[in-house]
């Protein structure tokens, strides 16, 4: 139930929508409208800087003021609209025009029908994306969290999972490779190993990546919806990557240190946190969202050079993409019609790689060949790795409707140290969750 | 029968300056009323509307149930955010207290820089928390200043060994930038009210015999008690409802009721939101009846005392 | 002082509270000095009690700005936070003052019923916590429209201030004497000009120190700006939230912003302390 | 010059009468003082005829039109509080200008009238001076200067010498005098303190509980109180009780403790009436030796019980055949503890009014 | 009974000498008044005796003993402060038993003596009431009550009745004097207020910035002011300037503008020098008609330019060949203004002293 807009935008939808309008016209009626407020997460100080320093000047060309408004979670933006909505602001009268975005949050403006509608084919850069659906390289583009995209949002970086050592303590040859080597050393060199918190996305992912490889099935139950899965399935896939979440437990920092003993674990609550326990010299791997992260931080003077990527968990290394979407109640559509453009065009891309380490959105595969190998040159050396072994390793992501699932059990099994039998827990995570 | 003799002239201004004297004050108040009761009163209202399940805006209403409550009162989880709430708020203001007096009375001594003593100590009252958070962040994280200074002179060897002060449930980094914040605060009011008291009836008690620590007891303490309890009223009010400390120092699940508060609200399940209500349902009822319970019994203590 | 005067005299501190006193200092002071470390360092890592590279050096070497570079760079919008703390700041404060005068004047002159009721009614905001406040004014402003506008915030701000100005005020009309009014009308001035030429500057010094206290508070605010602004209008405590709520090391940009943010405080402090007399706190607290 | 009247005014605070139905006229030009202990309902009567406080009934009459309702600051009177009241961020000069200034007139009008004022309070040298620069009677100087720079019809005095220390006070006694004689202007005067009533008033009036106790020249009211509530609070402290036995033209006889004592006081009273006689302190003589006419006037022998030197005048505590009696002499002669003396009460001095509950 | 001695005592702020060298002994059971200006260092001295003020210089001995080294709760004295300083948050009982209650003494006992020292000063029905609910007498009875209920050696009091009104004041010298003497305890009681410290003191100290200016029997410091500033601050208002003519057994003979004047003052002055006379103005004689013995004693014709009524007495400005002089008189007559009179200066009353620059 969208609000009803103001008919000049209504209008403008549903001509641009129709393929009435030529990208001119866009043009004409962006610069109009002369700004265009674009939410995203704003926690990167290099992200924040090349925004301003690159799609700025950039949309300026174009008679466009740029307005970023740097959130600190996605769903701020989201509510926003949400909000807007609620008191009666529809097309060309709320406040968010585009914002960064994936997952849960895609999905609930989706569900709550609040987008502007299948845009992303009607792009002149949607050249660079494969769309086509019979195309297996087009999934990424097309399911976000495993929900459909229906176009409503157009990629602009993906991302991979990575996990980092400091080899000045831990040598790359004794890394573990798997989780199963992980307890073993663990085991051994009690405390030097946490990862994020849930519900933070990088703890959600960590403990998807677990499930992954400790289901039979690997990662393939995952990408269904929930009710498409069912229950007992669920149970199945998901019991011995809890157990195994279990068992570390008492090993990771601040952990006790033994079996049965349960001392005051860290789970730190974000990349930051926990990219200080590494320089802190408090543990010895640490992982997160972000194929260049380590190589952007040793530059940047945050990590120390000895710090390495290396391939963790092998082939379950969970890869996606973040889009952007504008939202149905979108003050300047047309503008943020001309953003989504301008962040998908090549140049743009590659100059996001090659300065902060965001991976490319658009599929090299629609590249000409000099193209993709400007890419290749633009993007940082990756120490320890290669591009290669990250993409022979990638899975996809976990469906929206299991994430919040699981975020729950790990929160009554785990941090909350819940008495309850594992599949109750379980259980019960499920019911609250899945409608 | 004789009428009384009828005197309009003279009763007329006198009836008038009444009236007109009550709609003044009525319009005097006004403003300040009409932001209190709309904003703040009205903010109260609706969030216990929405406790109680009315929430149009998320096309929920269920009003009225106390389904949200019951959800609050039988989980595990909230019973102990309502002890970490009630510990991080109680601890550092009774301590801070303690070092407030202390150093009220040693300001009212005559030393040398007492002039810049009077700016440097009052510099947290001026910044915001935040301030003291990055402040606390700095020196006492495990891989913190201190630590690094404890490793330089040798008593750890690794960050590990640093006891855990922030992101702990012990509470010590909240507690620490409460109590930074908050004693020059409570020191402001004590002395000031140590100021308007002056010397005399501590010299007065001195002559009578009293040693400086009976004086203190017995005369000066006695005489501060309005100062001392408004100052840890409304410090402990802010302590029991602040957000931003523990949200950041503290130690994760279960935080303290705010910090719930505020998780819950932030989720985007609607009715989660609800149950975010509900909780600040309960810290202001909380936090809004033991302060008025607190001054209830100080006034009642200082009634039979034949003040007031 | 002569010897003995120092030696008998209670006026002086005694060794513990001078060590008391410098202690207090060192915990105000010494935390300054690591934060000016942090924010020119580059390199830092455990265990170095001094950076091992700097910004200055390593400024040059990065396309993007750093450190005190990057603080002052438009990118970091600290100027723009400054920007809207001081504009929240200033509108709370006239704003506030202007509807707390006339309260604080009848609450500390009239008589009249339920006035014990209005005086408890205009304190409570001062227990009941921000949280609680903050979320119910922003259902209340998403339906007003008002959620993420300046006007909201500075309406908002006003909940927290309002209770101390009228505190802060009704002391100060409680110190002032009728007398002058009155005499003044004895002179032949109305009302109107009563105020204005009498009680109006007689009551300066305490309107400043409302003011600077409402500003003081409004300036701190954090949950209410963070609650109603929705990010969309950025203020010093909201902006150094985004920087240190990860919970990580402190970067040199964080210790900048905390630097910078804590600017403010410190000049209202240096032109002002005349202005905080702790009489006029006397008053306001202790009743 | 306007006369100010006030007729059967009366004030209540919530329960409590505060001021009761007085009457009193101050005659053109002319001073009186109200006289009363504190908390009588002085200044409480004081604010009425300023327009301050509205009166509960009554009415107040300028040169016979009544002012009920018209605000003070319409009533053009003057008014000079307890404690000076300057504008402490006004300089003298303009706290002097003030009344002026609000009534618009030009700037060199106003200096020149100012300036002609502080000449009057001779405070010329101190026009840039802030109050806070001054000292209490300078102050108290600057605020009678102020009232009286805008030509009130009447000015009003609340104690206005009351917080000065005692040197200043009678100085400040002089300066009030002079100058409401020279200016002529129509005086209220309040105060609790007999002498300062005694030495500037036309005329006195006594107050007590809010009700207008005695009203009279000053001597009248010195010398002859109502009764001994007022002869008390002037100071006359020695009551004698006694019983009148005799009344003819040269007097009346009363039987006291101590034996018989003539009154030449007016009125007439029933014989065997208990009555109070009272004498000031002031009045009794002190005779060393018996003088030749032995048995004319009121003689009684006593001892001297307690002697207190106050500087320029001696006071004796002397027991007389059951009478307590003070005298005060001035300190020309002194006696010693335990002499034996003669106290001669002058008939003309002694006075008498009917023994109360 | 203890003796209380200062010797030398000095006091520096910063750079001012606030108390400058003042040495004063105070006899056993005898109470002596402090007499000076505001700000002079009376208080300053007293905090010293008490130990609230380490003295710069000098030494304070109680009978003999220095008790610079001890603190003020050691010292066991009596300090009763100008503004009676109750402790707000205690009954009157508690109050006046804080001292005992200090000291460890039982609850019985404190009752006991608390009760007792009500009683003396007739308080007792006030035992259960708070500061705030008595009366500025009251308060202070209760503030001598607490002092003197744990049996000080010495008593000190600053200005205690400076607070309080007219009549108030004057019953509670009267009071204070009897207690003093009752109890027989070694007073210093600082004032500026001249007629209480005569009426109150053994012997007074007049003090002025600071020092001592002349120390000794109320009548002595009265009546012969060792200069003119003390002679002015005691009321003596009538300067005469002359020049010593003659100096023989019967007294010293000036010439002033009137014409001759002797004076009966002790001291040897060498002639021709510049002196000043003083005479009280009630040590001056009116003389209506001219008496017999017409070339006897200081005589001077005069007219009465001012007549001043004070109830009790009369003050009369008189012009006498350019002298101007205040006389006070006992109301007994009264003179008018433009009368003809003879003064007569009694030359036992006249003193003189230098000249000051
Ligand atoms: N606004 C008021 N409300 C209630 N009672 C009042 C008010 N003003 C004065 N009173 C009471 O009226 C009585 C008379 O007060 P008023 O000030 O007139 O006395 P006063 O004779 O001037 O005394 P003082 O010599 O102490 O100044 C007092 O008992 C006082 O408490
Ligand atoms: N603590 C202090 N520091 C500096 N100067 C002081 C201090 N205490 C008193 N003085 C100064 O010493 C002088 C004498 O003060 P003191 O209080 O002894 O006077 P006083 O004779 O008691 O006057 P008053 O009659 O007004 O009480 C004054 O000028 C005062 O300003
Ligand atoms: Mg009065
Ligand atoms: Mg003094």
């Amino acid at each position: 139930q969208q609000a009803k807009g103001n008919p000049v935008a209504e209008k403008f939808r549903s001509d641009f929508l129709a393929g009435k309008l030529t990208w001119n016209d866009v043009l004409t009626e962006a610069k109009k409208e002369g700004q265009v407020n674009w939410y995203h997460w704003g926690g990167s100080t290099e992200l924040n800087t090349w925004i301003d320093q690159v799609v700025k000047p950039e949309l300026a060309k174009f008679g466009i003021a740029l307005k970023t408004f740097r959130v600190n979670d996605t769903r701020n933006a989201v509510d926003l609209v949400i909000a807007d909505n609620a008191s009666g602001k529809g097309l060309g009268m709320g406040s968010v025009d585009a914002i960064w975005i994936n997952g849960e949050n895609f999905y609930t403006l989706g569900t709550q029908n609040l987008l502007f509608g299948p845009f992303a084919d009607k792009l002149p850069n949607s050249k660079n994306f494969f769309f086509d659906p019979k195309e297996p390289r087009s999934k990424l583009n097309t399911s976000d969290f495993g929900y459909p995209t229906n176009l409503q949002e157009v990629p602009w970086s993906g991302e991979e999972y990575t996990c980092y050592i400091d080899t000045a303590r831990l040598k790359p040859a004794d890394a573990p490779k798997t989780f199963q080597d992980l307890e073993t050393w663990l085991r051994k060199t009690p405390g030097r190993f946490t990862y994020i918190k849930p519900p933070d996305f990088n703890g959600n992912t960590f403990v998807e990546e677990v499930m992954y490889a400790f289901n039979a099935g690997g990662p393939e139950p995952f990408q269904k919806r929930a009710k498409d899965l069912g229950l007992r399935n669920f149970i199945q896939a998901t019991k011995g990557g809890f157990e195994f979440l279990k068992r570390i437990d008492p090993f990771l920092l601040g952990g006790g240190g033994r079996d049965g003993v349960r001392g005051n674990p860290i789970y730190p609550n974000s990349p930051d946190a926990l990219q200080t326990l590494l320089v802190n010299g408090q543990i010895d791997m640490g992982c997160e969202f972000g194929k260049y992260n380590a190589a952007i931080q040793i530059k940047n003077g945050r990590f120390p050079p000895t710090v390495q990527n290396i391939i963790f968990p092998q082939k379950d290394m969970i890869s996606n993409k973040n889009y952007i979407a504008i939202p149905s109640n979108s003050p300047n559509p047309a503008a943020a019609l001309v953003l989504a453009n301008v962040v998908s065009g090549i140049d743009n891309q590659f100059s996001k790689l090659s300065q902060i380490g965001y991976p490319l959105g658009i599929d090299p595969g629609r590249l000409s060949a000099a193209d993709q190998e400007a890419a290749a040159k633009a993007s940082l050396p990756l120490p320890g790795i290669t591009l290669a072994q990250l993409g022979d390793n990638a899975v996809p992501d976990t469906n929206s409707s299991l994430v919040k699932v699981l975020e729950g059990i790990w929160q009554e099994y785990i941090e909350r140290q819940s008495g309850k039998p594992l599949e109750q827990i379980i259980a019960d995570s499920w019911n609250t969750q899945v409608k | 029968m004789e009428l009384p003799k009828a005197n309009p002239i003279k009763h007329l201004p006198q009836a008038r300056r009444r009236w007109l004297g009550r709609f003044r004050i009525a319009l005097m108040l006004a403003p300040a009323m009409a932001v209190l009761v709309v904003l703040y009163l009205g903010a109260l209202v609706l969030a216990f509307l929405q406790s109680l399940g009315y929430a149009p805006l998320y096309q929920i209403n269920t009003f009225p149930t106390l389904h949200y409550y019951q959800d609050l009162f039988s989980s595990t989880g909230f019973w102990q955010s309502v002890f970490y709430t009630f510990y991080y708020a109680l601890i550092p203001t009774f301590v801070g207290l303690i070092l407030s007096i202390y150093l009220a009375l040693t300001l009212r001594k005559r030393f040398a820089l007492k002039r810049l003593f009077q700016y440097v100590y009052k510099l947290p009252l001026m910044i915001p928390y935040l301030v003291g958070v990055s402040l606390t962040i700095l020196l006492f994280s495990n891989g913190g200043i201190i630590a690094r200074v404890l490793h330089l002179i040798g008593i750890i060897d690794n960050p590990v060994e640093f006891p855990r002060i922030l992101y702990d449930h012990s509470g010590l980094g909240i507690m620490i930038v409460y109590i930074w914040k908050q004693v020059p605060f409570m020191t402001l009011i004590i002395y000031s009210v140590l100021l308007g008291l002056g010397p005399e009836s501590e010299e007065a008690a001195t002559t009578l015999g009293a040693n400086p620590w009976q004086t203190f007891w017995y005369v000066t303490l006695p005489q501060i008690m309005p100062g001392i309890i408004t100052g840890t009223a409304i410090v402990f009010a802010f302590n029991f409802g602040s957000f931003e400390t523990p949200f950041i120092l503290g130690g994760g699940f279960p935080n303290t009721l705010p910090v719930e508060a505020w998780r819950a609200f932030d989720d985007p399940e609607p009715a989660r939101r609800l149950g975010a209500m509900a909780i600040v349902m309960v810290i202001s009822v909380v936090s809004g009846g033991l302060l008025y319970l607190y001054i209830a019994w100080y006034r009642r203590f200082e009634k039979r005392r034949g003040r007031v | 002082m002569t010897i003995r005067e120092r030696r008998f005299s209670r006026d002086g501190l005694t060794p513990f509270q001078r060590f008391y006193l410098i202690f207090f200092a060192l915990t105000v002071l010494s935390p300054l000095i690591p934060m000016i470390i942090a924010s020119f360092a580059f390199r830092w890592f455990w265990p170095d009690l001094l950076p091992s590279e700097w910004w200055a050096s390593a400024r040059h070497t990065l396309t993007q700005p750093i450190g005190w570079d990057y603080v002052f760079s438009p990118y970091s919008r600290l100027f723009t936070a400054i920007r809207n703390t001081l504009v929240i700041g200033f509108s709370v404060t006239l704003l506030c003052l202007a509807i707390s005068l006339p309260a604080a004047r009848v609450l500390a002159r009239e008589k009249f019923r339920a006035k014990g009721l209005v005086e408890f009614f205009l304190l409570t905001p001062l227990i009941v916590p921000e949280v609680a406040i903050g979320l119910g004014v922003l259902l209340i402003f998403i339906q007003l429209g008002l959620a993420g506008s300046f006007v909201g915030i500075v309406l908002a701000h006003l909940i927290p201030t309002v209770p101390y100005a009228i505190r802060v005020l009704t002391s100060v009309f409680q110190n002032l004497s009728t007398d002058y009014e009155e005499q003044a009308m004895v002179l032949g001035a109305n009302p109107l000009k009563t105020f204005w030429h009498i009680t109006l500057p007689m009551i300066f010094p305490g309107i400043m120190a409302g003011g600077l206290f409402v500003f003081l508070v409004s300036s701190n605010v954090f949950l209410l700006t963070f609650f109603v602004g929705r990010g969309q209008v950025e203020t010093l405590p909201t902006l150094l939230f985004t920087k240190v709520s990860s919970g990580g090391v402190l970067d040199p940009v964080t210790a900048g912003i905390t630097l910078i943010t804590m600017l403010p405080g410190i000049i209202l402090l240096l032109i002002t302390e005349r202005f905080i007399r702790e009489e006029v706190f006397a008053k306001g607290f202790s009743g | 010059m306007t006369e100010l009247k006030i007729v059967n005014l009366t004030k209540r605070f919530d329960d409590s009468v505060v001021v009761d139905n007085v009457s009193i006229t101050v005659e053109p030009g002319r001073l009186v003082a109200l006289l009363g202990p504190s908390g009588c309902g002085k200044t409480t009567t004081l604010r009425m005829i300023a327009g301050l406080t509205v009166p509960t009934d009554g009415d107040i009459q300028f040169s016979g039109q009544s002012v009920l309702q018209q605000p003070p600051e319409r009533r053009n009177i003057g008014m000079v509080f307890q404690r000076y009241v300057l504008f402490p961020h006004m300089s003298v000069a303009q706290n002097v200008g003030f009344g002026l200034f609000i009534r618009g007139i030009s700037k060199t009008e106003i200096q020149r009238r100012v300036r002609e004022m502080l000449e009057i309070v001779q405070l010329e040298h101190l026009e840039k001076r802030f109050p806070s620069q001054l000292s209490g009677g300078q102050q108290q100087r600057v605020a009678i200067a102020r009232t009286l720079v805008t030509n009130p019809q009447i000015l009003l005095m609340d104690e206005p010498l009351s917080n000065l220390d005692a040197k200043l006070r009678e100085e400040m006694r002089t300066f009030i005098k002079e100058l409401q004689q020279r200016l002529n202007i129509t005086t209220l005067f309040v105060t609790h303190d007999q002498v300062e009533a005694m030495e500037l008033a036309d005329q006195v009036g006594v107050m007590f509980k809010g009700k207008l106790v005695q009203f009279g020249i000053p001597e009248e009211v010195f010398n002859h109180p109502h009764n001994s509530r007022v002869a008390d609070f002037m100071g006359a402290t020695n009551l004698i009780r006694g019983k009148i036995v005799r009344q003819e033209a040269g007097g009346i006889q009363l039987n006291i403790s101590a034996g018989d004592l003539l009154v030449q006081s007016p009125g007439s009273h029933a014989l065997g009436t208990e009555v109070i006689a009272t004498i000031r302190p002031e009045h009794i003589d002190i005779v060393e030796t018996e003088p030749l006419d032995k048995h004319v006037g009121n003689r009684f022998k006593g001892t001297i019980e307690q002697v207190v030197y106050f500087g320029g005048s001696v006071s004796y505590q002397v027991e007389a055949s059951g009478l307590n009696l003070k005298v005060l002499e001035r300190s020309t002669r002194m006696m010693t503890v335990g002499q034996e003396v003669i106290l001669r009460l002058n008939p003309q001095k002694l006075w008498i009014f009917p023994e109360q509950a």
